[in-house]
């Protein structure tokens, strides 16, 4: 297992994701001799998980049973612990395309945070790019650098622990892209510039507030980034759900007959979705700008 | 100008309050809370509506207390609760204003030290700006939580709403109205009133046109919010005839609104089991063993046994069916004498309701006849194109319909149908969209929680379906021979 | 005819929206012995308007035929002379509920503008409430009265010529609601707080960026309003359409077999909505707030 | 860092450049066009693909001009058209951020005025920003327009924009990304793409874990959109197995992508009429009468005339229908014999192409009937139903799939059947809101207009459906029987 490559079967030391059912989910760390405890019963890691299929049902010492799923950036997003706030999917996947991050991108991210994008962003730029990542926090970038050997993608990425609107990257013309997630952003906009390569690239900041993104937006445009645009994604997960519109009973039309007894056609059944009662309604405003070539 | 905005910022409220008592002094008996009346209890966003009652207890955010001293005060006064009773709080604006800018301070200070825990503390200052009391146990409870920083943005939200919840202890209390309830249901109990949004109804009554001195229908299954709206839009001018299914209205709603009692004059029902026969003219409000009550038989089972507030006047609709449980019990000859005299005691009083009742539904029969309604609004669990098909009938033509679902599929159908059937122009189907800002210096953005739909509207305009060479004729091949119309008396209105 | 109340026939001198179709009106203002030229062939007012029913069929000159409609304010908005930029039906029964307008209140509005929000605003407090609109503009606020005046809620309106920023709304303590549409609605909350009852009320302003919010949420709260709060709506008008889903053609599983002829099942129809390709995705931020009895 | 701070805003262009000269030379030759490139043409947020080839004409926003000039000069650059040709512009940082500040002053002016114009003039202050030649002429156009004032907002924006079109003429020449060719389709043609939006798009690539050296079906009706966004996110490792419906797979919106030539070499197609034989182990890929292009009886027939692009080499799959209309052709015995020589000739060409056509197909069913593909990508307009219930058997367990719709209700069947028949986890029907916004100086708020919807998405994972007892045993109780699969020779990737 890794987070930029599929295996068949799960192996020691790997991360599977337990499918617990719903919108219920918990990573493992599998390791020989383990047990995880899950709802359902005990998991034991060298019996149920160790060579077994990603993807296969395990049935957990109660009886019940689960799911034991490979690791994607997407799941680890859902599972991973929150160190900071975290970065979602629907913003990941825009962040993703208007970076125009692929194969061989070199990226640089402040601040490392949860790692929740970063390793989308290291699943995007395998096998050939290179994520240079900068955390303030110590305890978090440690943690992080961490994280990212276990997941097996520590070649890829480069975690450092510094300020970045003081100190920058650590790298100069190398990026293709830089993306942004500090209390202020408009601060670390030179350094964007400096680490990015020499014909351009793409660069984007995401923040909460609309004075940050006014403040970041007049900084790109001061150091002659093109193309700003600033954009909000929401997401809405739509419930599936079968519901009975019963009939109304206008009654006969002939004088004075007793009413009509109940009869079996008196309501339709009818597919549809409800959409959620609550939903995110903001998680912050993404900027993107092209540098052009200087 | 220049010199009144330079003013604004130094003014000081002694000022400000001596400036408007200059001019126009209202009574103020007029806003103070009376002994019965209906009110609304409000702290953040969270109301409830209950009516001022002496020594009733209320429930109120898990706190229990009685209203009894905020009879006499003002609509719009913060109370403490305070052992099981409210106390007035003294306004405290400067503070709170302070408060602000404090805390936009706080929050700058966060933003600068490079970590990304600003939408956390941001959170926290927004329960600051409320100038609540309570919340700094809150604000204590969060900066101890050793979890709250792990938590999601979302969860943190939630988190601090539910020890908001719990630790703070203010109250307002408001005079009732279509925005209050319309917010207290959809926050409350959406469940109650279909999911109907509050910008959803607020569309609703506007595209009704609903206004004062016309004739509306109403078909709703919302708890009677959607009735009280269209009432409180009315203002006591012009009838409103509910339409209803089952075995009674229902209209728990309607008295939150506290309306005025010549209001509920003006309010009229009719069961939608008889829609058919009045359309056919058969409809005898003569006869007196007609059952007025005989809509039972609707996909409505599980809402006949609760005529949540069956009119006050009109009594009880399951009287006969609690005199049958009495007739089934064994009893001695004393008792049953007794009980024969019980009975026909209620079946006097019951003859008496049913000549009422009758009149009522000739009043709303006559009221209907005519096929010259202005308006009408549905808002219903029901499958709605069998309702919208059945009532527009009643409607004149050039007048504005509007139906309300929660799902977009049977509107689609309503749709269909009424473009296929002709009568109805201008149909659209549409749903909205509202979210809400956290607006702070510094510190703007959309609040992190939206609602996640509406539901959704399909309205239209009736037109004429004859060519105008008809020029006052009838205006469908259904109307009613009038002479089957046997209504004895007029109604108001 | 008027706006605040319906009338059976149509009569000299009314306003009555013609309804040519989809999506297209016009309104004529009904005169003896006028016409009114549409793509269908004229329409004669004196033989085809008066006389009829609102909401009749009328066939024109060219055998094509409309219907006649009686106005409302929400056909009015639609239909309006644009003297400038106008309130929409979403805003307008947003602020009506907001502002908890009902027959009997006392309004001020500044300003008059195209008098969209105006009409519904009269609809809504008729009989017995009063609208005091204020609007800079000369000839705009005549045209306004005018307006009235003709659509029959004269009697209702009160349209002052004067710049509330500077000169209020021309009333003191008389107002249950204020609404504000101007450049600066900060200048003018002092005024709207003169406007008001004593016992207090509600006041509402719309404002297209967000900068004009914050001062005005800034301005609310120095002049002790209470309960501030800002939202926005949008209206999602969706087409109903009926589609057809192609069914893919697996071929068969036996072997050599020549390709299945095109069934005559190959493909579903279903009926969906869809929303349109552009829509309105910002109109302005309305801003609600209490005035507390001082 | 403070000291930065202040520099940032006196910091000079010249400063700036050499800043970034000093260090990392990059390498030019490989960021300049270069002839046979296709690349994308921008004005405003207008893009247009073309392949740059010397002496073509090209027509962009109802200009025509050649590309020749462009060949040499950097990606990115921005050229003016003049007299039908390209002539680079000299970069004006500078001057269009000054246009910004006096810009914003001016609105400052208009806000204060006391008159509600302000967003019309937004508008057109928007324009200015954003530094385009010709601009001047359309807020000319704007002020002398005695129509523009009554206008509606929205009517006013279609009116900039259409102005806009017309006058500016300046033209930038970009390297296309997935990022421009999916908002390139969704501004232009968005009927081509089946209405996908680029931040559904997005979502789908993320959501599929579309990475390199991974294995992945496509099957798309989007012109070739999504096959390329996924190619590109491949990077030219793994392989991609394009399932197509009808006469040859449509891949016109590969090719925009300009990819090198070695990602050709690791996508491969299918024919869908086939995925039943497959799946049964019936597909016999050694018999020289197996019709690849069978699948003309797919529901499809609209699109079978126009395979847009079938892979260059391949040549046109409807050969045989042209030599059959040869045929029908009344012709002299001379020519008779000519024709005959040219039948025989084609006959020998099918032959050649029928085998290469042979070997693609072996080699993609080899890549199929291991059925571990690693992900499976639909977006297309047949009903995604019985599309992703026959694809995901292909699947291996622990896989990401993602269906896109234009419509809500054929997903939530898909859902449905796909909750009932199991072997899928995890399964989300989504939608998303995008929303664009204007952020200057005292004018910031959303754009005017927006997008009304951007599609739906079914999101999941695959799961094995047997119990874990069988460890490394068949996936499925359709695995086919191995020997029938008589496949010649393996694929590359």
């Amino acid at each position: 297992m890794s987070f930029v490559e599929y295996s068949e079967f799960i192996q020691e030391g790997d991360v599977a994701i337990i499918f617990l059912g719903h919108d219920s989910m918990m990573p493992v760390k599998v390791q020989q001799g383990a047990q995880t405890q899950t709802r359902y019963g005990v998991i034991r890691h060298s019996k149920d998980l160790i060579g077994q299929r990603f993807g296969t049902k395990v049935t957990c010492s109660k009886g019940g049973w689960v799911y034991v799923l490979h690791p994607t950036p997407e799941l680890w997003t859902l599972n991973l612990p929150h160190r900071t706030q975290i970065l979602y999917t629907t913003d990941i996947a825009n962040i993703t395309m208007m970076l125009e991050l692929k194969p061989g991108s070199v990226v640089c991210e402040s601040g490392t945070g949860s790692g929740s994008l970063s390793h989308a962003i290291l699943r995007t730029i395998a096998p050939t790019g290179h994520l240079h990542t900068v955390e303030f926090h110590q305890q978090r970038s440690e943690k992080a650098a961490e994280e990212f050997r276990e997941h097996r993608v520590g070649h890829l990425v480069t975690v450092r622990n510094q300020d970045v609107c003081k100190e920058g990257f650590g790298v100069t013309g190398v990026a293709d892209a830089v993306f942004l997630d500090i209390p202020s952003p408009w601060e670390a906009i030179q350094h964007a510039k400096n680490a990015m390569k020499k014909h351009g690239g793409r660069v984007c900041s995401f923040s909460p507030c609309i004075e940050q993104v006014q403040k970041t937006c007049e900084a790109l445009a001061d150091h002659g980034f093109e193309e700003i645009s600033t954009l909000e994604v929401l997401l809405r997960v739509h419930d599936v759900r079968s519901i009975t519109l019963p009939l109304p009973d206008f009654g006969s039309a002939r004088p004075l007959e007793t009413p009509t007894p109940v009869s079996s056609n008196n309501s339709v059944l009818c597919k549809t979705t409800t959409p959620p009662r609550e939903m995110a309604g903001h998680t912050g405003y993404l900027t993107f700008a092209t540098k052009p070539r200087m | 100008m220049l010199r009144k905005r330079r003013l604004a910022r130094g003014w000081l409220p002694s000022q400000k309050t001596r400036f408007l008592m200059a001019e126009n002094e209202d009574d103020d008996s007029q806003h103070r809370v009376k002994e019965g009346d209906y009110v609304v209890l409000k702290r953040g966003d969270i109301y409830k509506a209950v009516q001022v009652l002496k020594k009733k207890k209320t429930i109120f955010e898990k706190q229990w207390f009685i209203l009894d001293n905020a009879v006499g005060e003002l609509y719009g006064t913060t109370f403490e609760v305070v052992t099981g009773t409210l106390q007035p709080r003294k306004p405290k604006h400067i503070e709170s204003s302070a408060d602000a800018k404090e805390a936009g301070t706080d929050n700058r200070h966060i933003l600068d030290d490079g970590k990304s825990q600003k939408l956390t503390r941001d959170d926290i200052e927004t329960l600051k700006e409320q100038g609540l009391k309570g919340q700094e146990i809150v604000q204590q409870l969060i900066e101890n939580s050793t979890t709250f920083r792990d938590k999601t943005e979302f969860a943190q939200e939630k988190y601090i709403k539910k020890k908001k919840k719990k630790y703070e202890n203010s109250v307002m209390v408001l005079r009732p109205s279509c925005r209050i309830l319309a917010m207290m249901y959809h926050g409350r109990e959406p469940g109650k009133i279909c999911h109907l949004r509050y910008d959803t109804l607020a569309l609703m009554l506007t595209l009704g046109n609903i206004h004062a001195g016309s004739k509306v229908l109403v078909f709703e299954t919302c708890a009677g919010l959607v009735l009280g709206a269209v009432m409180e839009r009315m203002g006591g001018y012009g009838s409103v005839v509910q339409m209803y299914p089952g075995g009674g209205p229902v209209r728990a709603g309607v008295e939150s609104f506290g309306f005025p009692s010549h209001f509920h004059e003006t309010l009229h029902d009719f069961p939608i089991c008889h829609v058919n026969a009045l359309l056919a003219g058969t409809l005898d409000t003569e006869a007196k063993d007609v059952n007025p009550v005989a809509g039972q038989a609707n996909g409505d089972v599980s809402e006949a046994p609760a005529p949540e507030k069956a009119e006050g006047k009109e009594g009880s609709p399951n009287a006969e069916e609690e005199s049958m449980e009495t007739n089934t019990s064994t009893a001695s000859p004393g008792e049953r004498e007794e009980r024969d005299k019980l009975r026909e005691i209620r079946g006097q009083e019951k003859k008496v309701k049913m000549e009422e009742k009758r009149k009522k539904l000739a009043a709303a029969a006559a009221l209907l006849q005519g096929r010259n309604a202005d308006g009408l609004v549905i808002a219903s669990r029901f499958h709605p194109c069998p309702v919208v098909l059945g009532l527009i009938k009643f409607l004149a033509p050039s007048r504005p319909f509007v139906v309300y679902s929660q799902y977009k599929e049977p509107l689609i159908e309503c749709y269909t149908k009424l473009r296929e059937q002709g009568g109805a122009v201008g149909l659209r189907l549409t749903d909205s969209w509202i979210r809400h800002y956290q607006v702070l210096p510094n510190r703007t953005h959309p609040m992190l929680l939206m609602s996640g739909g509406g539901g959704y509207l399909l309205s239209g305009t009736t037109v004429a379906t004859e060519t105008h060479a008809a020029k006052i004729g009838p205006m469908s091949r259904e109307e009613p021979p009038a002479k089957k119309l046997k209504l004895t008396e007029a109604t108001e209105g």
